[in-house]
Order: C-alpha cells, then sequence, then structure tokens
C-alpha cells in the first residue's frame, strides 16, 4: 500500500518537473513547480519526516512559490515568445542533462553498508560507525518528541552555521531591499 | 675615546720627530680657521694673511728641526710614528702613521719651504681676490694633504694625501669657478689624475695579494727577501699599474693632457702644486718603492722611455706657446719626464735632485710669471682693456718696468736651461749621464739619452724665447697701458729673491765629486736607496766619458739659448689682438698637436654616446624597462584581454561550463 | 517499523528531479524559469537528505532546514536582481544579459 | 655606560622596545593636531634613536646573535618572535634609526598635505626598516620584509612628484614579485627541513644548521632568495625601478628607500641566501654571474649617471653602481671584502642619504631638479655648496672620507679571487668622479647666468641640523672606521669561514659521488 502511494506521488513529482521546464507560460510552470512541491511534501511524508513535510509546504509553496507568481505578474511576463534554445542548445542540453542523470543515478548503486565500508576506507579523520550510526534518525525521532529532536543538533552542534544562515537571511533581506529599491 | 680608537698609542718617537704629527696639524688648523673665516668673515684679510703664512712657516720650522735630528741621528731605518689604526681588518692592519727618513725629510723641506714663500707671495698676489680666505684655505689644505703623501708610512695613507692634494689642485684650479673654464680644467684635472690611481689602487691591492702588506718598510723588506722575484710578471705588474698612477698625477704621457689646463688656476697654485711639490708626486712615489721598480726592469725601460719621450713632446708643444704659463706649463711636463728618466734609468738621487732644483727654478719662474701677469692685470684693469695679460705677445721689453723680475727669471732661466753651475745644470747632467751610462747595459737608453739631450736644446730655446718675447726688444702692452705697468711689491719680490738664491746655489746639495763636490744627497738618501741597489746599481760614468758628456749637455744648452734669443729677437711680433693664425706644421704644434680634440672625439665623446643611446636608451629604457618590466605588463594585460573574452557573461555559458565541471567531477568521485 | 524505506527509489527520483531541473536551466532563457529550475534542483537535494536521514540520523533534516533557508534567501535576492535587471532592460531574456563580462 | 645598562636589563627589552616604540607612536601623531604632528613624530624617531645608541655599548665585539629574545607566536607553525643581533646587523640598525629623525626633520617643510598619515608611515616604515634587521625568525622576517613596501608605497604615491602613480605601482610591484618567490622558497625550505629534523620550526638558527636538509632543491630555493634580494639591492638588470622610485619619492622616501631599503636586499645576501646555501652561492658558475653582474652594475651605474639630466635619477642610478661593490664584496670571499661591503653599505647609507637631503633642499627652493636649471649657484649658496662637494667627495669615494674605505676594502679584498673583475671595477672610481664632479660642476659652479637663482637662500639651521650628523658621520668613518671595523669584524669572518666551510664540505661530496 505505502510503496504504490510512493510511486504515484514519485509520478506525479515528475510529471510536474517535466511540464514546469516545458510550459511556456511563466505562470504554467510555477504553478507545475507547486504540484511536484506538494509531491516531495507527500514522499518526505512516507519517508518518516512528517515535520520536513509541513515545512516544506509552508516554505515552498507558501513562501517561495508564491514570491515566484508575484514577481511573474509584477512584471507582466504573462504570454511570451517561445524562450527555449535553439536546436543545437536543445541537443547540447539533452546530452549534458542525460550524462548527469546516468552518472545521478549510479548513485543509486550505493547501499549503506557499501558507503559505509568507503568512509572506513577513506582518511581516518571520522569513525564511520560513530557518524553514521543506522536508524538512529528514526530511534531518536520515536524516542523523543520529533521536533526536540531535530532541534537538538540544530542548537548543539549547528549553532554557529544556524546563526551564520541567520546572518545570510538577514543580508539577503536587506540586499533584496536595495535590489527592488528603484531608487535608495 | 671608543669612538676613535680603541687600541693604546704607541710610544712617542724622541725629540723633534715625535712632533711630526705637527707638520699636518699645522697646515690642517690653518685651514679650519680659513675655511671658517671665508664663511663668517670673508672680509677679515688681515687675520689670513697672517694665519695663512703663518701656519706654513711654523711647519717649515718643525720640518727644519726634524732634519736637524736626523742629520744627527742619521739612521738605517725610518721613524714610524704611529698616529691611530686606521683600517684593522682581519690580517690587514693599516696604521695611519707618518714616516720620516731621508727622503721625507727632502720632501718635506721642498714642501714646507717653497710652501711658504709661496704663501707669502700669494698675500701680495691674491690680496685683492674675493676669495682670499677661501684660497688660502684650500692653500693650507693642499699643504698638509702633500705632507700626508710624503709622510704616509703605508700605500693606503699616502693615498689618502694622494686623492687629497688631487682634491686641492681641483678646488685651486677652479678657483674662479664661475668661468666655465677654469671649473671645466679642474675637473679634467681631477679625473685624468683619477684614471691614474684605478692603476695605484690595482697596484696595491696586487702588493697586498703577493706581499702581504701594504706599508712601505713591510713591502721593501718583502722584496729583498724575495730576491727570485726580480724580473717576474707579477712585480713588473705592480709596477707598471704604480706607473700608471704616476703619469696621472705627474703629468706624463698619456695622461699629461691636464697640467697645462691646470694654468686656469691663480699663479701661485701653479708654482706650488703643478711646479714645485704635487706634480713630482710620481717621482717621489718610484723612489719610495724604488726596490720593486729596479726588480722590474722592463717596468724601468718604460718609465724612462716614457719620461723621455714626454720631456721631447712637451718641450716641442712650448715652442709654440704663447701664453706665458703654458710654456711654463708644458716646461713642466718635460721636465717632469726628466725626472721619470733619471728614476727609470735607476739614478733614483738623481731624479730626486732634480725635483729639488726644479722645485726651486720652476717655482720661481712661475712666481715671477706670476709677477708679470699681476702688472699686466693692473696695467689693463687700469685702462679697462680686455686684452690677454698672459699672452707673450702683449709684453716684451719688461725689464724696463720690473728689473727685478727679469734678473730672477733671467737666473731660473739659466739654470734650467743648464747654463754650467746653476742648480739646473747639475740635477740634468746627472740624470742624462745616468742614461747613457746604462745604454752600456741596454742600448735603448743611447736613444733616450739622444732624446733628453734634443729636449735639452728645446728647453733652452723656448725659455730663451720667453725671455726675450717677455722682457727684452719693444714693448707692446699699449700706449696708454704702458705707464701703468710696474714691478711687483716686496711681499712678492721677497720670495722671488730667495728662490732666486736656491736657483743659483741649489745644486750645492749635490755636487758631483767632478768638481770637488760630495754627491751629498746621493749619500744622504743612501738608506732609502740602498735596498733598490741590491738588484741595480747604477754605474756612474766617469773621467773622459763624464767631461764629454757635461761638455755636450753644456754646448747644447748654450747653443739652445742663442738660437732662442736670435729667432725670437729677430721676428717682429705683433701683438695677440692683430696676430695671423698659425699655419702648416707649427699651427699642429699651437694647437698641442690637438691631442686633447683627439681625446674628446676618441674617448669623451663615444663613452657619453654609448651611456646615454646605449645604455641608457636602449639598454635601460628600451630592453630592460621597455620589453622586460612593461611588456611582462602588457603581456599579462593581454592574457586578461584574453581571459575577459572567455567571459561571454552570458548565464547559460557560465551553467554549461559549470555542469561540465560537475560532470567531471562526478565521474571521478562516483567512478 | 522498517528503518530504511525507498531509499533506492527516493535516490533515482531525487536523480530524475535533479536532472529536469538542470535541463531547465539549460533549455529555458527565460531568468524567471532559471530560478524555478533551480528550486526544483535544490529540491531533489533535499529529498535526497530526508532519504539518507533514515540511516544517518537527524542531521539530514537539519540539513534541510539549511537549503530552505538558504534557496529562500537566493529567490529573495535573485527575484530582485531580476527586477533590477527588467527595470532597465525590459527584459528579462538571457541571451539580452551580459553585465558579467567585463 | 655598559654597567648602566646591564643595570636597567637594556639587553631583555631594547630590541622589543625599538620595535614598540614607533608602533606606539603611530598613535600619538595620529591624534594630536595636524600642526604638532611632525613635533611628535620627531620625538618619538629621536627617543628611538637614544634608545638604539645603547646598542653600541650593550653589544660586545663577538660573532654570533646577542641580544636574542623569543617569544612564541604561533607554536603550531613552529614561528617564534625572535630577534637578535650579530655585527652586520648591528650597524644597520643603528643607521635606520639615526636617519628615521633626520628624516623627520627634513619633511617639515616639504611635505605639506595630510601631515599626520606621512608622519605615521614614516613611522610604519621604521619599524619595518628595524624589524627585518633584527628578526632571526624567517617568518618574522617576512612580515617585516613586506611591511617595508606598505608605507613606502604611500609615501610615493602620494607625496611622491608628478609620474607618482606609475614609480608606486612599479616598486611595488617588482619588489612583491621577488618576495613572493621568497615566501615561497622559505616555506619550502622550513617543510624540508621539518621533514628531516621533525622539527617544525622558522628559527633562523634552526634552519641555518639544517639547511643541508633541502638537498637539490637548493639550487632553486637561492634563485628564489637571491631574485628577492636582488630586486631589492637592485642587481643588473634588475634595477629600473629603483630611479622611477627615488624621483618620484619625498625626499625623506628616496633617503630611506637608498639609505636602508637598498640595504635589506643585499643584507638578505649576508644573512639568509648565502649562508643557506653557501654550496649554490659560491659555486664556479653562481659566483662567476653574480660578480660579473656587479662589476657590470658598477660601470653600468656609473655610465647612465653620467648622463641623467635629473640630479635625483643621477644619484639613484649612483646608487646602483655603489650597490654593485657591496655584491662584488660579499662574494669577495675575504674578510676585507665582505667587511668592505659592510662598509659600503653604511657609508652609502651615510652620503646618498645627504645627496638626496640636499636635492630636497634644492628642490624646495626651486621646484626643479634639472641640472641644467642650476649653475654657480655656489657663489650665492656657500654653505650649500660646500656640504653638496663634501658630500658629493665623499660619495666619489675620496680617501679620508667614508666612501674610500668601503671601496678600497671590497676591492682589496675581492683581487685575490677575481682579479679581473676588480681591475674593471676599479675603473668605477673614474666615472664615480666624471659623474658626480660633472654634476655638481654644472650645480655649484659656472656662470651664474639664471636670475631666478640669484635669490636662492642658504640653508636654514634646520636643515644644517639634518646635514651636520651625515657629514660628520662621513668624516668620522673616513678617518677612524677602526671601531666600527672592529665591531663587523667577527661576524664578518664567521660568514667568510662558515660559507666558505660549507662550500668546501658540498664540493667533497661531490667529489665523492
Amino acid at each position: 500500500m505505502e510503496s504504490v502511494v510512493f510511486y504515484i506521488f514519485a509520478t506525479a513529482a515528475v510529471l510536474g518537473g517535466v511540464m514546469c521546464i516545458l510550459q511556456r507560460s511563466p505562470v504554467a510552470s510555477a504553478l507545475w513547480l507547486m504540484s511536484t512541491m506538494f509531491s516531495l511534501a507527500a514522499l518526505y511524508v512516507l519517508l518518516g519526516a512528517e515535520l520536513i513535510g509541513a515545512f516544506q509546504v509552508l516554505v515552498y509553496v507558501g513562501a517561495v512559490l508564491v514570491l515566484f507568481l508575484f514577481v511573474v505578474m509584477l512584471l507582466n511576463l504573462g504570454q511570451r515568445s517561445n524562450d527555449l534554445r535553439g536546436p543545437s542548445g536543445i541537443a547540447a542540453a539533452l546530452v549534458i542533462a542525460g550524462l548527469l542523470g546516468i552518472e545521478l543515478l549510479a548513485v543509486w548503486r550505493y547501499t549503506p553498508s557499501r558507503l559505509a565500508a568507503e568512509v572506513a576506507q577513506g582518511p581516518a579523520m571520522l569513525d564511520a560507525s560513530a557518524a553514521f550510526p543506522a536508524g538512529q534518525a528514526m530511534r531518536q525521532a520515536a524516542a523523543h518528541n520529533v521536533v526536540q529532536s531535530v532541534a537538538e543538533p540544530l542548537f548543539r552542534t549547528y549553532l554557529i552555521p544556524f546563526e551564520i544562515t541567520s546572518v545570510l537571511l538577514l543580508a539577503a533581506l536587506v540586499g533584496a531591499v536595495v535590489l527592488a529599491k528603484r531608487r535608495i | 675615546m671608543t669612538l676613535f680608537q680603541e687600541t693604546a698609542a704607541a710610544a712617542p718617537a724622541p725629540g723633534a720627530i715625535g712632533l711630526a704629527w705637527l707638520l699636518l696639524a699645522l697646515p690642517m688648523a690653518g685651514f679650519v680657521i680659513n675655511g671658517a673665516l671665508s664663511i663668517w668673515r670673508p672680509r677679515a684679510k688681515g687675520a689670513v694673511s697672517v694665519v695663512g703664512p703663518a701656519v706654513l712657516i711654523a711647519s717649515f720650522a718643525v720640518a727644519v728641526a726634524i732634519v736637524l735630528q736626523l742629520w744627527q741621528a742619521s739612521p738605517e731605518a725610518p721613524y714610524i710614528l704611529r698616529l691611530w689604526t686606521w683600517l684593522p681588518v682581519d690580517t690587514l692592519r693599516i696604521e695611519f702613521a707618518l714616516q720620516i727618513d731621508q727622503l721625507a725629510a727632502v720632501m718635506m723641506l721642498v714642501i714646507t719651504g717653497v710652501g711658504s714663500l709661496i704663501h707669502i707671495f700669494s698675500v701680495g698676489y691674491m690680496r685683492t681676490d674675493d676669495g682670499y680666505a677661501r684660497y688660502f684655505a684650500y692653500l693650507n689644505l693642499f699643504v698638509a694633504f702633500m705632507l700626508v703623501l710624503v709622510l704616509g708610512s703605508s700605500m693606503p695613507v699616502m693615498f689618502i694625501g694622494w686623492e687629497g692634494v688631487g682634491l686641492c689642485s681641483y678646488l685651486l684650479i677652479g678657483f674662479w669657478f664661475n668661468d666655465k673654464a677654469n671649473a671645466d680644467a679642474g675637473k679634467k684635472a681631477f679625473i685624468v689624475n683619477r684614471i691614474g690611481d684605478v692603476g695605484f689602487l690595482v697596484a696595491m691591492f696586487a702588493t697586498w695579494q703577493v706581499a702581504g702588506t701594504l706599508d712601505f718598510a713591510g713591502v721593501t723588506a718583502w722584496a729583498s727577501a724575495h730576491p727570485e722575484l726580480a724580473g717576474s710578471g707579477v712585480i713588473t705588474a705592480i709596477t707598471l699599474f704604480m706607473f700608471l698612477g704616476c703619469t696621472g698625477k705627474s703629468a706624463q704621457i698619456p695622461l699629461y693632457v691636464w697640467l697645462p689646463d691646470a694654468m686656469a688656476g691663480p699663479t701661485p697654485v701653479s708654482a706650488l702644486i703643478h711646479a714645485a711639490t704635487m706634480v713630482t708626486a710620481g717621482v717621489y712615489l718610484v723612489v719610495r718603492t724604488s726596490v720593486l721598480f729596479s726588480m722590474a726592469p722592463l717596468t724601468s725601460t718604460v718609465v724612462a722611455g716614457i719620461g723621455a719621450l714626454t720631456a721631447l713632446f712637451a718641450a716641442t708643444i712650448g715652442l709654440r706657446q704663447y701664453d706665458i704659463k703654458k710654456v711654463l706649463a708644458y716646461s713642466t711636463v718635460s721636465q717632469l719626464g726628466y725626472m721619470f728618466l733619471g728614476v727609470g734609468t735607476g739614478a733614483y738621487a738623481a731624479g730626486v735632485f732634480h725635483l729639488v732644483t726644479h722645485a726651486f727654478f720652476k717655482a720661481l719662474l712661475f712666481l715671477g710669471a706670476g709677477s708679470v701677469i699681476h702688472a699686466m692685470h693692473h696695467a689693463y684693469h687700469a685702462t679697462h682693456s680686455h686684452d690677454d695679460a698672459q699672452d707673450m705677445r702683449n709684453m716684451g721689453g719688461l725689464r724696463r718696468a720690473m728689473p727685478w723680475t727679469f734678473a730672477l727669471m733671467g737666473i731660473a732661466t739659466l739654470a734650467i736651461a743648464g747654463f754650467p753651475g746653476l742648480s739646473g745644470f747639475f740635477s740634468k747632467d746627472e740624470i742624462l749621464a745616468g742614461a747613457f751610462a746604462r745604454g752600456g747595459e741596454q742600448p735603448i737608453y743611447y736613444l733616450f739619452y739622444g732624446m733628453g739631450l734634443l729636449a735639452a736644446l728645446l728647453t733652452a730655446f723656448y725659455m730663451a724665447r720667453l725671455m726675450t718675447m717677455t722682457f727684452l726688444g719693444p714693448n707692446r702692452t699699449g700706449e696708454a697701458e704702458r705707464a701703468h705697468l710696474h714691478e711687483a711689491p716686496w711681499i712678492m719680490i721677497g720670495p722671488l729673491v730667495v728662490l732666486g738664491i736656491l736657483s743659483l746655489v741649489g745644486g750645492a746639495i749635490n755636487l758631483p765629486p767632478l768638481v770637488g763636490g760630495g754627491a751629498g744627497l746621493e749619500h744622504w738618501l743612501e738608506p732609502v736607496t740602498a735596498p733598490a741597489a741590491r738588484f741595480f746599481r747604477l754605474e756612474e760614468p766617469h773621467g773622459s766619458t763624464e767631461l764629454f758628456l757635461v761638455g755636450a749637455a753644456v754646448a747644447i744648452g748654450l747653443l739652445g739659448l742663442a738660437w732662442g734669443y736670435l729667432a725670437s729677437s729677430r721676428r717682429a711680433i705683433v701683438p695677440a689682438r692683430e696676430a695671423a693664425p698659425e699655419t702648416g706644421f707649427w699651427r699642429a704644434v699651437y694647437h698641442k698637436y690637438y691631442v686633447d680634440e683627439l681625446y674628446d672625439a676618441v674617448i669623451v665623446r663615444p663613452l657619453l654616446w654609448i651611456s646615454r643611446v646605449l645604455l641608457w636608451g636602449v639598454v635601460d629604457k628600451g630592453l630592460v624597462d621597455g620589453a622586460a618590466v612593461n611588456g611582462s605588463a602588457r603581456l599579462s594585460r593581454g592574457l586578461g584581454w584574453i581571459g575577459s573574452r572567455l567571459q561571454t557573461g552570458q548565464v547559460g555559458v557560465y551553467v554549461v561550463l559549470f555542469l561540465v565541471g560537475a560532470l567531471w567531477v562526478l565521474r571521478v568521485v562516483v567512478g | 517499523m522498517e528503518p530504511t524505506r525507498f531509499l533506492g527509489p527516493s535516490l533515482a527520483l531525487s536523480a530524475i528531479l535533479f536532472t529536469l531541473g538542470v535541463a531547465g536551466v539549460l533549455l529555458r532563457r527565460n531568468a524567471i524559469i532559471l530560478f524555478m529550475c533551480v528550486e526544483l534542483m535544490l529540491n531533489a537535494v533535499n529529498l535526497t537528505f530526508v532519504a539518507l536521514a533514515q540511516v544517518y540520523g537527524v542531521e539530514g533534516w537539519v540539513m534541510v532546514f539549511f537549503v530552505m533557508t538558504v534557496a529562500a534567501a537566493e529567490a529573495a535576492v535573485g527575484l530582485a536582481i531580476i527586477l533590477a535587471i527588467f527595470r532597465h532592460r525590459q527584459s528579462v531574456d538571457l541571451a539580452n544579459i551580459n553585465l558579467l563580462q567585463g | 655606560m655598559t654597567q648602566f645598562l646591564a643595570s636597567i636589563a637594556y639587553d631583555q627589552w631594547a630590541l622589543h622596545a625599538l620595535i614598540l616604540l614607533p608602533v606606539l607612536g603611530i598613535v600619538p601623531v595620529l591624534l594630536v593636531p595636524v600642526a604638532s604632528a611632525r613635533r611628535v613624530a620627531l620625538v618619538v624617531t629621536v627617543a628611538e634613536f637614544v634608545l638604539s645608541l645603547g646598542l653600541w655599548w650593550a653589544w660586545q665585539p663577538a660573532a654570533g646573535m646577542q641580544l636574542v629574545t623569543s617569544v612564541p607566536w604561533i607554536p603550531r607553525l613552529g614561528v617564534s618572535y625572535a630577534v637578535g643581533l650579530d655585527g652586520i646587523s648591528l650597524f644597520m640598525v643603528l643607521l635606520s634609526t639615526g636617519l628615521m629623525p633626520l628624516a623627520v626633520l627634513s619633511s617639515y617643510t616639504y611635505i605639506t598635505k595630510h601631515e599626520r598619515a606621512y608622519y605615521a608611515l614614516l613611522l610604519a616604515q621604521a619599524v619595518g626598516m628595524i624589524g627585518c634587521f633584527i628578526a632571526t625568525d624567517l617568518f618574522v622576517f617576512y612580515v617585516f620584509f613586506e611591511l617595508l613596501l606598505i608605507p613606502m608605497y604611500f609615501l610615493i604615491g602620494i607625496w611622491g612628484g608628478a609620474n607618482r602613480l606609475y614609480a608606486a605601482i612599479k616598486f611595488f610591484i617588482y619588489t612583491m614579485f621577488g618576495s613572493l618567490l621568497m615566501l615561497v622558497a622559505i616555506l619550502v625550505m622550513v617543510w624540508k627541513v621539518a621533514a628531516v629534523t621533525g622539527e617544525l620550526s622558522f628559527s633562523y638558527a634552526h634552519l641555518l644548521a639544517n639547511a643541508h636538509a633541502v638537498g637539490s632543491a637548493a639550487p632553486w630555493l637561492f634563485a628564489a632568495f637571491a631574485l628577492a634580494f636582488a630586486i631589492k639591492v637592485p642587481v643588473f638588470p634588475l634595477h629600473t625601478w629603483l630611479p622611477d622610485a627615488h624621483v618620484e619619492a619625498p625626499t625623506a622616501g628616496s633617503v630611506l628607500l637608498a639609505s636602508v631599503l637598498l640595504k635589506v636586499g643585499t643584507y638578505g645576501f649576508l644573512r639568509f641566501a648565502v649562508p643557506f646555501f653557501p654550496s649554490v652561492a659560491l659555486s664556479p658558475t653562481v659566483s662567476a654571474l653574480v660578480v660579473s653582474l656587479a662589476v657590470i652594475g658598477i660601470i653600468y651605474g656609473a655610465l647612465v649617471a653620467l648622463v641623467q639630466p635629473d640630479f635625483k635619477k643621477l644619484v639613484a642610478y649612483s646608487s646602483v653602481s655603489h650597490l654593485g661593490f657591496v655584491m662584488l664584496g660579499i662574494w669577495s670571499g675575504t674578510v676585507q671584502g665582505v667587511q668592505g661591503a659592510l662598509m659600503v653599505m653604511i657609508s652609502h647609507g651615510l652620503s646618498t642619504g645627504a645627496l638626496f637631503f640636499l636635492i630636497g633642499m634644492m628642490y624646495e627652493r626651486r621646484h626643479t631638479r634639472e641640472i641644467a636649471a642650476y649653475g654657480g649657484i655656489a657663489r650665492v649658496v656657500p654653505i650649500f655648496g660646500i656640504l653638496l662637494t663634501v658630500v658629493a667627495l665623499s660619495s666619489i669615494g675620496l680617501p679620508g672620507l667614508n666612501g674610500f674605505v668601503g671601496e678600497f676594502l671590497v676591492l682589496l679584498g675581492s683581487f685575490g679571487n677575481h682579479p679581473g673583475a676588480t681591475i674593471i671595477a676599479t675603473t668605477g672610481v673614474i666615472f664615480a668622479a666624471a659623474y658626480l664632479l660633472w654634476a655638481i660642476q654644472r650645480i655649484l659652479f659656472n656662470r651664474l647666468d639664471r636670475p631666478e637663482n640669484e635669490g636662492m637662500l642658504d640653508l636654514n639651521p634646520r636643515e644644517l641640523v639634518v646635514l651636520i650628523p651625515l657629514v660628520a658621520g662621513i668624516v668620522w668613518l673616513g678617518l677612524f672606521p677602526g671601531p666600527v671595523l672592529r665591531r663587523m669584524e667577527p661576524s664578518a669572518r664567521q660568514f667568510v669561514e662558515t660559507t666558505a666551510a660549507g662550500h668546501a664540505s658540498a664540493a667533497m661530496a661531490e667529489v665523492a659521488r
């Protein structure tokens, strides 16, 4: 049952992506992208990350995509001439994308054990088993509150990156205002 | 005092010799006082007139005291008076030390004695000049350096004086520096001297390399201990380089060209520096290192040859000069050639003898010329005429106006021409006799002898010509000026009289046995020349040969005098302003064979051209700066331009490039 | 609960979505759609993080938070840039934009 | 004096204080009103000089480093803030500190804009100069070596002449090019030594003792060091930054550039390049190359100086000539030659410094450095004329003044090993006389044919205070160099002996192989 749901949403996500890049109108592209986002949110829930799924909907669909649509409408970019590249551009794009896809799919071959083995052979800077205790996330999530299990590392281990990210957001905020304003 | 000296001074030498430092200190103090006066009190001529000559006379007194003590002690080894350690480096230990021996004694007497007379003369001669104090400061400084030159106990200390006198010569030649010709002459003197100094320096380096010492005593000891090196290449090289230094300082071929130009300085300067003392430094150096020269027969021959050639060559130029000082300048070059002929022959004492007598009579000639110029200058000044006060064509008949000067210069002329009994006769005769004697071993010296004899003829000729044109015949100064021609004041004539007496009887210091003398100077100098005599001893001619040589010299001298008088007095001379330009061969002689022009065209101009166009223009601005430095800047800018062409600014292109890179990385990682 | 579910299919889906994003960036010249494709790629990466978080722990989720933050910041600044460019050039076609060239 | 210094533990803190004093001095210079900045700077530099004078007594004539102190700085990389003084650096430090007050004093009326920044930069320059000479840790040395560059860049670029930006950038890039290569060489050397000894350290003594560990990389490392220092010296043909920088720099900048900064190059050869790699430096090929470049520099610099219309440029090219003597002395292989090189370094600092001061004074009066714009001014400004003549004569190498001592010792020392080169180099004294005498003739002598020169004012008391110490030094070093030579001798002998030994052992190893 769950796998059926998984594949339905997976298909929807791929379809949304394909349509997103093929639609002439930016509005339509944005809407198709929204469907992909929703599908991904569902997949996150299936993968046991309900919290991420919720944030996916809130941040991406609720904020980012709305921003996109807002800009599209602000610039009145509704129907425009086709902005697809020429035949040679398409061919090059397909070749590169194809190669990339093949290589990425090769990652599929990676199983956790193989990854752990490769990490173990790498420089002895990290203890593989200590760094990646298998299934730990689920156990932590099951043992504690989900939010707590995320908050622990976020505000302990990754406190400094977290703070840097907040500064980044502030900078982005200021930057966006400065750039978007007509005259300062 | 740690800033000056850290080792204790040596025990002072006894008696007056211990006071030898005063010889230097007195003129140095005079320099400081007169220099200070020239800056702050240029009008205080009274003080300058006292200080300037007084320090010299005091110095002369010290010199006399030292010589008297030396006379009584007659030591075999020189007294070394160490003042402080100058250059202590590793095994090199150069003391600033004075060396008092018989040769230094002769030199210091000449320098302080003749120097005192010239200082006194200058009081009268320069009295009206604006730079009076400056003049005496320079003159005092010169004497101090000249004494360092002759008293220095090692080559580098001597070199201090050697360059120092060059400096003073530079400053005094260019004394009236606002005239470009004077400043040029001073610069030329310094630079030409420097060419010679390179030789001296290299000789020092080589000496240090082989002998491990630069003290004269040390070098002499080393040379005496290595008789096997006699005639070797290294000694020959050292002495040849040293002689190059001598040709610069003593104005020998090929570096004589500065001396005639040096006449641009005040006349007493010409007398002191460019006749009596500084220019003889080269002769002094050869005698000082005579042991090396006698170990190098080849060099000795070169020295004698250059000396003889210079004596003859300069004498021919002197034949056709009209500037009274120029004649004397070429005469000086010529007489210096004699001295080198003497020391090159191995007759070191004879060279020094001629040095001394030459100091007397040439100083007298220059001061006499100064007296004449002084009178001429005043005459022209009184009538605001711009005629040349030094041109002999504007003179004539001056014996009536200046009898003292005429008489005294006459004595000097007879002395230089070798009139029997006068000082120059003995010294010149000794040199020629020595050259003739050495001809027995090395026939080339007969040639040198012949050249010397010919030069003596020419010397007598041009001196007779000078006297005739200046003092005899009708006066050509001009109607208005004639009344203003006067004898110089007594403060100028006084020194002339003293020098006249010395020129008359100066030969007495080294009378040859032939006339019953004891060859005093020769014996006096024996401690100095003895090491050299171990390697080479000149067999002096005796008997009939000697008589024949004397007779030849006397005949030649008298012949030249007569010829010169007749040639000059019979020819109608017109004043310089109306004179026609010279023609033919005499034109080349008048222009000194165009040697200055030749040097200018062959050396100076090409050097400047190479420096300006080739080195500065092509190498510096073109190759290094243009091609290499700015070229690399242009290259990097060009590369940057190419790089900027790669940057299309199209985001799509960047994406493609980025993806290709990402693909490659993935390919490596995933493998 | 099975510790790791759909790991392989999730990674494959992530790869497909990422490739689609790349293809979109390469194919389109409209700057806004380009940004959407970038978002698509970021989402694909998020999926990878979430999928692997089942194995390696909640750090994967933490990373997703960071990615979302950066994505939001990037979208804000990027769209502001597009606005500014549009005001100057009346176009968001990348073919017309080569300000990066010196 | 020695007891007094010992009682205040002078040797413990003196070198640190020499660095710290100007650093701290920058603060008040920047804070006080513009008009008093120069006075504060003068007070600081005079205090610095007085402080450094104690070194004359505190330092005992012996080989090796004295007054050594060391503070760990970056222990993980083996970097210590280590300073010390030997017979080579002692006089360089004294020269630097002695010139600083004069440089400040000479700028009183010359600098009329941004005074506070100017004097602060001068003090920063002093830090770099002194630091370079006392650093005994290569990392610290490199930091100070670069610190030399930055204040001078601004001094030229802001207060320079018309073409100042070109000159400043050229100076900067030229020097930076060399120093970056040197940085690489330092790192490689430290790494290689650490690989052999197991101790990661930038300490000079440690690297010197284990310099053989670099093995076959020695030629490359020597080349990198040598290039950096050769540009600084400058050795022909790397000299073309010098005339531009000298001409454009303000007076004090030119003085420090010529008197001290160039010496950092030769000091680098003496301290680092040659002792580290004696087998390379003294190998016949390198030796022949350096000696011929030195001789070319001597002659070339003099000949090009001969034809310069700009007096400052003339003096700049004369520096190329003088520094050629230093290079010749370093490679002479004798104690006399090396000590001569050190003496030339000091003498050139004094006489060329004085020449640049005098040129600055001329420029302040007439606003031109063209030789042709002057003529006959000795009559108008006699004291200026006397001082210019004395200083020029010292530069010419008149015995009895300081210039001769160094040149004579260099030539005497190098004659044994390089007779041909020495004879050619000796002819440099002719050209030196030619270019300087010709120049002073055209400035001081000849006819006073320009009316604007008739109103020139002679030197004022402040300018005399700048020049008199230099002239006193010129005469003192010329007549009584003994105390200085004696203090240098142990270090010079150590340099000669250790490099010769290093070269010999390397040659023996070569033969054995």
